[in-house]
């Protein structure tokens, strides 16, 4: 593949803002320079939007880095080619100038709004700072410019959000007080590097939309980061495909998925679930209850006052009634906060509930120490993030021996054996057992997790947003692995996610949860095929549609904010009643 | 708020109960006699009875410090043995010099070790991190006493910059602080900069630059607002720390607070006095620490005062 | 030149002490530092010549013993006058004499007054005042003792003697040692606690033409060697605690500071006790063994010199010191014999307690390496001066050094290093005879020889007193190391015989007769 | 990223950084120094020499025969230096230790296990901050009779306060982790918990603690020995040593910048190795040296 081949398609020299040219980014290590980036060369035009889609490690977040001279020094530098900014060579600017340049001319929106902003600032101190970082204001004028940006943003309640910290906002919130943030000068160039991947479905919807909008109003040439082929088809004019540094494809989205050209790039196209192509799964056998919630409830008291008195409780599950099958895998979905991970919790006894909770016909709370010990056996949970999820400080065989040590299981020479027979299950070289999480990606450290929750042979696995912050291609990996394990062990999932694509994919029955309470449940054909609570129609909505041709319809905004679980003591949410439609599909009333 | 801080001062109380409950206890079982001490040599058997039945020092140990209760609540600290005077008014009459000594020191363990420990994260694992990780060393390793005297032998008698120990003008203050400073900096300067490494690392930080801000602003604005909660925790730690080396300080350089007057009292032990001032260096502490607690929140906003 | 031996009138004096001034209540203050101002703020009946151990009448203008020595009779100086301008009377003598033996007041002074007839019904409580003091007119003051006692004028010259206005006292109450009134030739004008003394001087003293000064002011809180520091700078006159040791070789090398050192004797042995009633130093070999064995020459040179070999209990400067006695001399061999001959041919383990501030645990340890040379394994046991004082008093220390916490005699005369030291009275639970030396015989003598009252048989008393320090020296329940010697710095500009400045009653300094040259 | 497949031993990787091996070399020395005194001491450390002071009574200054010089009384300062290091090791390491041990038992019990015991425990440790540790050191000192191992004791029973403080506080946010929850879930014991899962997380805490806690510990000795508690006369400690002669300073400073120089090399040197061995220890930074 030479350059003139990955050459944009349209140049006009006038409208090229951002210009990159056989650019080159390395590390420094012990073994000498290690190139991060290589060759990598693009322009970006006035006014458009260009994707540059890849897997996880493939130098996008550096390639962006270089452009706004925010590199790792010293450890990372620019070793070669040039990156110019209209007349402006950046590579070579001095950090004086360059301090001019970064948030005026070119801004940039990171992937983690929860930690991109300053906990201990208010939100309109941080965005007067950066106004006033490169206009001469007054306090008040760029307090007034401020404002301007949330509202532009649409940020409800913009006066009262710019007192307010960080930590009070959502993170749809905060994403929206990074866009205004980027956009508050105007900046000719806007990098967003994977700005929705850490939110939900329906606020990564609505700033998807937002970031849309402030393009078409500005003119602002934006570059999108991101590893989701539906928000690529979605926003982009153009995609740059990248892998291992390298730019493996560049066309105009349109072509790119009706004719990739390079096989690595149809991979990444097949991996990527959609809505309605899940492959048809077996109905089971029959239906033996392996997991009842009966009347469940958790709350999280808050507490004031002198005495430290319950002042209000977090109704984290409300009055929840849910069997789970064996051998089935059921899904439940729901916007962030909405209750999933704490009804997980609940059922290995994380969290403390009311109500009854049965596993194979034996209740949670009348077991003694030693028998809750016995039923651990049988659950095993599977967290979202695995990096938090494993213990930094132990090599990964160790780690995944852990349960078979805790339950004494097998000789020492036996349960190793057992862990590289887990790690070559998950598809990871035995080799690797005396390696530390921090040396795997992310997708490779889910499936260290799911090893470990193998180990036990369990007969129920909890997938907590397991595969929520994997690439595309991995997680189409992981998702098989899933299956298979299911086909050959007969095992149990109740799978916890906001993504309904993938809960399209690998589901037999879905039940929906808002606030709590569960307000729509049904097999993945009723629900899927037939949506009946506008909440769920809200949530098949919000899903980007890998296609580009696809012209979508405005939906209508969440107005207001987001309605709070927290309640006073004595109050208490109403409660949700569920009417079966026929064929088991329970919808809210 | 209020609630927070009626609940800490009660918790607080009740240390102080402790406090006084353990000091009474220790000084009871303590083989030395203050009676002996006021009486003197000369004294008869029955007058060394008759002081001790005067001072209720007869009473079973819990009568002794009910009694001492009692009078404490009505504000009432019991007469020094030896002075003879009200220990209230001899502490009132210290108290404020060590506080200020207290106040300036810490002043200057956090402009000396701050820096210093800034200084030292931006520069990690260069030279002057070593340096300064060094001089870090060298200040907690080295006597209290020596340092005091070389300070003072250097910049009050050979330089004439400042006058030879005693108290009242600004200028008197600055080497007795800088005495503690120096000392104590050098735990403040460790813990700042590994405070420091970790918020550089910091997602926001990047964001901070990412908006076009320059250094000293990225790093004083953003950085050292996130780094120096631990400093603040520690504040709270270094207060009692404080304590044990303000007598030595408080003794080089002629300062008048309640160190002196603690160290003359023990050795004489002179119970009332040294309850006195265990009590009010215990009520500093348990006060600095609730300050320090009532200032986080302010810093971080994500701390809820519960 | 003539000039100097003028005094000149007017000036401020500065003098430094390390420890805080507890009182300036004369029935109270029991240290030296305060006694120096308590001196100045009051006088007694009896009073000193400057400079020396001479007593001379105070504020009585004259006094008359009787035959049997049991009354004594003071008439008092007219025309005296408390600070606060009332005439002093004869009441107030008895007030103040009351006041002091009053169990209430908890005076530390208390004993020194039980040769006073009625002592013990008013010590214990049991009649408001003493039966042996009267006032039968405003300037007469009747004393009836007792027992005759040779020390009674002494005891008048003592600070807990010195006469205070009733008044006043009642007035500030317990506060009283912090608002001094009384008839000397300073009155206290400011006292900024845990800072500052100022005195001012009392124009309308009754010994005209003094005090030379016009103040002297007394900071407080000052560390040695930084006093020393400020007064080599000029700004302190006098740095009450003397020459730290740190800064004693410097000093002396240099000649101009050495010109400007005072060196002058004490009152003052430091000794070794050892516990008589415990083996193995209930016999009495093992006792003289150690005497020998101590090497005072080599423990005077570490402590640079300040002090003399002692070899008796009294210091030289104390009148019926044996001048002609050589003491135990310093000679291992014949030590291990002694020992031998007491059955510890191998010696033995044993304890010396100490007071934990410098000098005191280095000449405990050269103490420890003498006994070590023939065979006595001492261990020493550092301690806060409260702790060795109680272990002493409660008998659990064989050996004790007495550094520190005693022995400067409260009056110059030899019956002050006995009673409570070395009498059977002190040797009890709790008392400050920490050797529990008991010689019943020589309690005897001791009482024969303070009933000799008569001045004109001085010499005869002092006889007998030498007798009996020969016979305690000759049961040794002591070591006696070293007499120290006093050595203080003044400033140039400071006048005035040197004597003033190593004032032996007015310890540090008698501020009422120095003077400022310029 | 190239990563070694089995990491060579700690041990190894300790003995590759250069200032790690200064570091070890100075503890060598010292515990060399220690352990061998009896035989590398040119004299006997308590024997006061009648010409190692001036007639004056001065000490003297280093020369050939006294390398360090003498102290007050004579003594030769080498010899008491090595026989010195004995005591002060034993504080350094053994007073220190285990202060930092019940900080950590006292931390973690508390932030880990909360509830009551745990609510008890830090008001207790709030006590003892509030409570002036040279107090308690003095009345200790008093009640029993001193010897080095009871200095070590009481030294230890002052000092764990502080470390008790800062590793609850740690603890307590460790114990939030979700690595926490997924031990729990797989049914690990709270022994396996804390002693697998949480106090190797705390090694760094406790290795910047634990090495400046090397001077001040030495250093509290002397302020004891000072007031009676400590290691009785004539027994050396590097701590003592300096008390004894800090006024000497600007007359014989070799008595109190030589002992000074010895604690500081101590404590720097187990801070090298400690901040070696945090490198080392913790995966994370392997690779970052
Ligand atoms: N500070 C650094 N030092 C050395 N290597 C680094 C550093 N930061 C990133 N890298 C390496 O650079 C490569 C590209 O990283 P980059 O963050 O650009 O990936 P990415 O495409 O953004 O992936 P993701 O989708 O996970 O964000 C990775 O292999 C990563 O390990
Ligand atoms: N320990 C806790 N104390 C107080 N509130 C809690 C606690 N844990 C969870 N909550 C609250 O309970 C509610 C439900 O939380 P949960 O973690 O179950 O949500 P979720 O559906 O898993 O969300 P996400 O998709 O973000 O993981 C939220 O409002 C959360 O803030
Ligand atoms: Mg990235
Ligand atoms: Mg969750």
């Amino acid at each position: 593949m030479t350059a003139a081949m990955l050459s944009p398609v349209v140049d006009t020299a006038t409208d090229v803002v951002l210009s990159v040219r056989d650019l080159q980014v390395s590390a420094r290590s012990e073994h000498g320079l290690i190139p991060l980036v290589e060759g990598l060369s693009f322009d970006l035009h006035r006014g458009e939007t260009l994707a540059i889609a890849g897997e996880s490690g493939s130098g996008k977040s550096i390639t962006s880095l270089a452009c706004m001279g925010l590199l790792p020094a010293p450890a990372v530098r620019v070793t070669g080619g040039s990156i110019r900014f209209g007349e402006t060579e950046l590579t070579s600017l001095p950090e004086k100038k360059m301090q001019e340049m970064r948030g005026a001319r070119i801004a940039m929106i990171f992937q983690e709004p929860m930690t991109a902003l300053n906990p201990v600032m208010s939100i309109g101190r941080q965005l007067v700072e950066a106004i006033r970082a490169h206009e001469t204001l007054s306090v008040a004028q760029a307090r007034a410019r401020a404002l301007e940006a949330l509202k532009a943003v649409r940020l409800s309640q913009p006066e009262k959000r710019l007192e307010q910290y960080p930590h009070e906002l959502s993170g749809g919130m905060r994403q929206r007080v990074m866009i205004a943030m980027a956009i508050a000068l105007r900046p000719a160039v806007l990098i967003a590097d994977e700005p929705t991947t850490a939110l939900d479905v329906t606020v990564q919807r609505e700033v998807l939309d937002l970031l849309r909008d402030l393009q078409k109003d500005l003119g602002t040439a934006v570059i999108l980061i991101t590893h989701d082929m539906g928000v690529v088809a979605e926003m982009a004019d153009r995609v740059i495909v990248m892998r291992k540094g390298r730019m493996v494809e560049a066309a105009p989205t349109i072509d790119l998925f009706d004719a990739p050209r390079e096989q690595y790039t149809r991979d990444l196209l097949a991996a990527v679930p959609r809505i309605g192509t899940g492959a048809s799964r077996p109905d089971l056998a029959k239906r033996e209850v392996l997991v009842r919630y009966e009347d469940v409830s958790v709350n999280f008291p808050i507490r004031q006052g002198l005495l430290g008195r319950v002042a209000a409780r977090v109704h984290a599950v409300e009055h929840v009634s849910l069997d789970i099958f064996r051998g089935e895998t059921l899904s439940l979905v729901g916007e962030s906060g909405c209750g999933k991970s704490t009804m997980a919790k609940a059922l290995v006894g994380l969290v403390p509930h009311t109500g009854r909770i049965e596993i194979n016909g034996q209740a949670l709370g009348d077991l003694d120490a030693k028998g809750r010990k016995a039923i651990r056996r049988d659950l095993q949970i599977v967290f979202q993030d695995p990096m938090a999820a494993l213990d930094a400080r132990m090599t990964v065989g160790e780690l995944i021996r852990e349960p078979l040590v805790i339950h004494g299981m097998g000789t020492a020479a036996e349960q190793k054996a057992r862990v590289r027979e887990l790690l070559e299950r998950v598809e990871l070289s035995p080799s690797v057992y005396n390696r530390y999480p921090h040396q795997f990606s992310g997708g490779q450290r889910q499936r260290i997790c799911i090893a470990r929750a193998l180990a036990l042979k369990p007969k129920l696995i909890i997938c907590d947003e397991s595969v929520a912050a994997l690439d595309v291609s991995i997680q189409a990996k992981v998702l098989d692995l899933l299956r298979d394990l299911q086909k050959e062990s007969g095992v149990t999932y109740l799978f916890i996610s906001h993504d309904m694509a993938v809960v399209e994919n690998i589901s037999d029955r879905v039940a929906v949860m808002y606030l709590g309470q569960i307000v729509e449940m049904g097999t993945r054909a009723q629900l899927f095929g037939n949506p009946q609570h506008p909440y769920t129609k809200r949530l098949l909505e919000a899903v980007p549609v890998p296609d580009p041709r696809r012209e979508r319809q405005a939906t209508a905004r969440l107005s207001g904010d987001i309605p709070s679980p927290v309640w006073k003591v004595g109050q208490e949410p109403q409660r949700v009643e569920l009417v079966d439609i026929g064929g088991g599909h329970l919808v809210g009333r | 708020m209020a609630a927070y801080i009626v609940r800490r001062l009660i918790q607080s109380a009740l240390i102080l109960l402790g406090v006084s409950f353990i000091t009474f206890v220790l000084l009871y079982v303590l083989p030395a006699d203050p009676v002996r001490q006021i009486a003197g040599r000369s004294a008869t058997a029955a007058t060394v009875e008759s002081i001790r039945q005067q001072l209720g020092l007869d009473q079973p140990f819990l009568v002794q410090y009910g009694n001492y209760l009692l009078n404490l609540i009505q504000g009432d600290f019991g007469r020094s043995y030896l002075q003879k005077t009200e220990v209230a008014q001899l502490i009132v009459s210290r108290l404020p010099a060590t506080l200020l000594l207290l106040v300036a020191a810490i002043a200057c363990e956090l402009l000396i070790g701050l820096p210093l420990g800034i200084v030292a994260a931006l520069n990690r694992g260069k030279v002057i991190d070593n340096g300064l990780m060094l001089t870090s060393f060298l200040t907690v390793s080295a006597p209290q006493f020596v340092v005091a005297l070389l300070l003072l032998f250097v910049f009050a008698v050979k330089l004439g910059w400042f006058p030879i120990g005693g108290y009242g003008t600004f200028a008197h203050i600055v080497l007795p602080a800088v005495t503690l400073g120096i000392l104590g900096s050098g735990w403040y300067s460790r813990i700042m900069r590994s405070s420091m490494v970790d918020v550089l690392r910091a997602d926001f930080i990047r964001t901070a630059r990412a908006k076009g801000l320059g250094r000293s602003k990225v790093i004083l604005g953003h950085a050292l607002p996130n780094a120096i909660l631990p400093i603040i925790a520690m504040i709270g730690i270094d207060i009692g720390l404080f304590m044990s080396g303000i007598v030595v300080v408080e003794s080089v350089f002629g300062w008048p607070g309640i160190g002196q007057l603690a160290w003359q009292a023990i050795q004489r032990v002179d119970i009332p006095i040294i309850m006195g001032v265990t009590l009010a260096s215990a009520c500093g502490i348990v006060l600095g620490n609730l300050i320090a607690d009532l200032i986080s929140p302010l810093i971080d906003p994500r701390i809820k005062l519960r | 030149p003539v000039q100097a031996q003028e005094p000149k009138h007017g000036g401020n004096m500065v003098v430094t002490y390390k420890d805080d001034v507890a009182t300036l209540d004369p029935a109270i203050g029991y240290d030296w530092q305060n006694w120096s101002m308590i001196k100045s703020v009051f006088d007694g009946l009896m009073d000193y010549e400057p400079g020396t151990t001479k007593l001379r009448p105070g504020l009585a203008e004259s006094y008359e013993i009787s035959e049997d020595g049991l009354t004594y009779t003071f008439k008092l100086r007219p025309g005296v006058k408390f600070h606060n301008g009332r005439e002093l009377v004869a009441d107030d003598v008895v007030y103040s004499i009351n006041r002091v033996i009053k169990p209430a007041t908890q005076s530390p002074g208390q004993g020194f007054f039980g040769m006073i007839e009625g002592f013990d019904d008013a010590a214990a409580g049991k009649a408001d005042t003493v039966s042996g003091v009267s006032a039968p007119d405003k300037n007469t003051v009747v004393f009836k003792l007792s027992r005759p006692d040779a020390t009674f004028l002494h005891i008048m010259a003592l600070n807990f003697s010195f006469i205070v206005p009733k008044e006043a006292v009642e007035e500030a109450g317990a506060d009283f040692g912090k608002k001094p009134v009384g008839t000397g030739a300073f009155k206290l004008t400011e006292w900024t606690l845990g800072q500052r003394l100022v005195f001012e001087k009392n124009a309308d003293y009754w010994i005209s033409g003094v005090p030379y000064l016009d103040s002297f002011t007394v900071e407080v809180g000052q560390e040695p060697v930084v006093a020393l520091l400020r007064a080599q700078k000029g700004e302190v006159d006098v740095p009450g605690d003397g020459i730290p040791p740190a800064k004693f070789v410097e000093v002396m090398k240099d000649k101009a500071q050495a010109d400007l050192v005072v060196e002058g004797g004490q009152l003052h042995t430091g000794y070794i006790t050892m516990n008589v009633t415990q083996a193995p130093f209930d016999k009495v070999e093992v006792r003289r063994a150690v005497n020998m064995a101590i090497n005072k020459d080599r423990i005077v040179q570490v402590i640079n010199g300040r002090a003399v070999p002692a070899n008796q209990p009294l210091p030289p400067s104390m009148p019926g010191y044996t001048k002609d006695y050589e003491g135990y001399k310093f000679d291992q061999a014949a030590a291990k014999k002694l020992l031998a001959d007491a059955g510890y041919e191998n010696g033995f383990d044993t304890e010396l307690f100490v007071m934990n501030t410098d000098p005191n645990p280095r000449i405990a340890q050269a103490i420890q390496q003498d006994l070590k040379a023939i065979g006595i394994n001492a261990q020493i046991k550092s301690l806060a001066q409260a702790n060795v004082i109680e272990a002493g008093g409660a008998g659990t220390a064989p050996m004790i050094w007495s550094g520190g916490m005693a022995w400067i005699a409260d009056f110059p005369d030899p019956a002050n290093f006995y009673g409570p030291i070395l009498g059977c009275s002190g040797a009890v639970e709790g008392g400050w005879n920490w050797s529990k030396y008991c010689n019943a015989e020589l309690d005897k003598l001791a009482a024969e020889a303070d009933s000799i009252v008569d001045p004109n048989k001085v010499d005869e008393r002092l006889a007998k007193w030498s007798e009996i320090y020969m016979k305690v020296m000759e049961d040794a329940p002591w070591a006696p190391v070293f007499n120290e010697q006093r050595f203080t710095m003044k400033s140039a500009r400071m006048g005035g015989d040197d004597a003033l400045y190593v004032d032996p009653v007015s310890i540090p300094v008698n501020y009422d007769y120095v003077y400022i040259k310029e | 990223m190239a990563v070694p497949e089995n990491g060579p031993s700690v041990l190894r990787r300790l003995a590759r950084r250069k200032l790690a091996i200064l570091g070890q070399l100075i503890i060598l020395i010292c515990v060399g120094g220690a352990v061998f005194a009896r035989w590398l001491a040119p004299f006997d450390p308590y024997e006061q020499f009648f010409d190692g002071l001036t007639l004056e009574g001065a000490p003297l200054p280093p020369n050939e025969n006294f390398w360090f010089g003498t102290d007050l009384l004579g003594r030769d300062l080498f010899s008491r230096i090595l026989y010195g290091a004995q005591t002060s090791l034993i504080i350094g390491l053994v007073a220190n230790g285990t202060a930092l041990i019940i900080g950590t038992l006292v931390g973690v019990t508390a932030g880990y296990f909360r509830g009551i015991v745990g609510a008890v425990l830090m008001r207790f440790t709030d006590l003892m901050m509030a409570f002036p540790a040279l107090l308690l050191a003095i009345c200790l000192a008093a009640i029993f009779s001193p010897s080095l191992w009871i200095v070590a004791m009481v030294i230890a029973f002052v000092n764990w306060v502080q470390t008790a403080r800062v590793i609850f506080t740690q603890t307590s946010s460790l114990a939030e982790r979700d690595y926490i929850a997924a031990e729990k879930t797989l049914g690990a014991g709270h022994g396996r918990i804390v002693f697998k899962h949480i106090l190797p997380h705390l090694i760094p805490t406790l290795i910047v603690w634990g090495t400046l806690g090397i001077s001040t510990t030495v250093l509290l000795e002397a302020t004891l020995s000072f007031l009676g508690i400590g290691v009785q006369p004539p027994i050396p400690s590097w701590g003592n040593i300096i008390f004894e002669n800090q006024t000497y300073f600007q007359s014989a400073p070799w008595l109190v910048f030589i002992p000074g120089a010895a604690i500081l090399l101590l404590a720097l040197a187990f801070n090298l190795v400690g901040d070696a061995l945090r490198d080392i220890l913790d995966p994370t930074q392997q690779g970052h040296d």
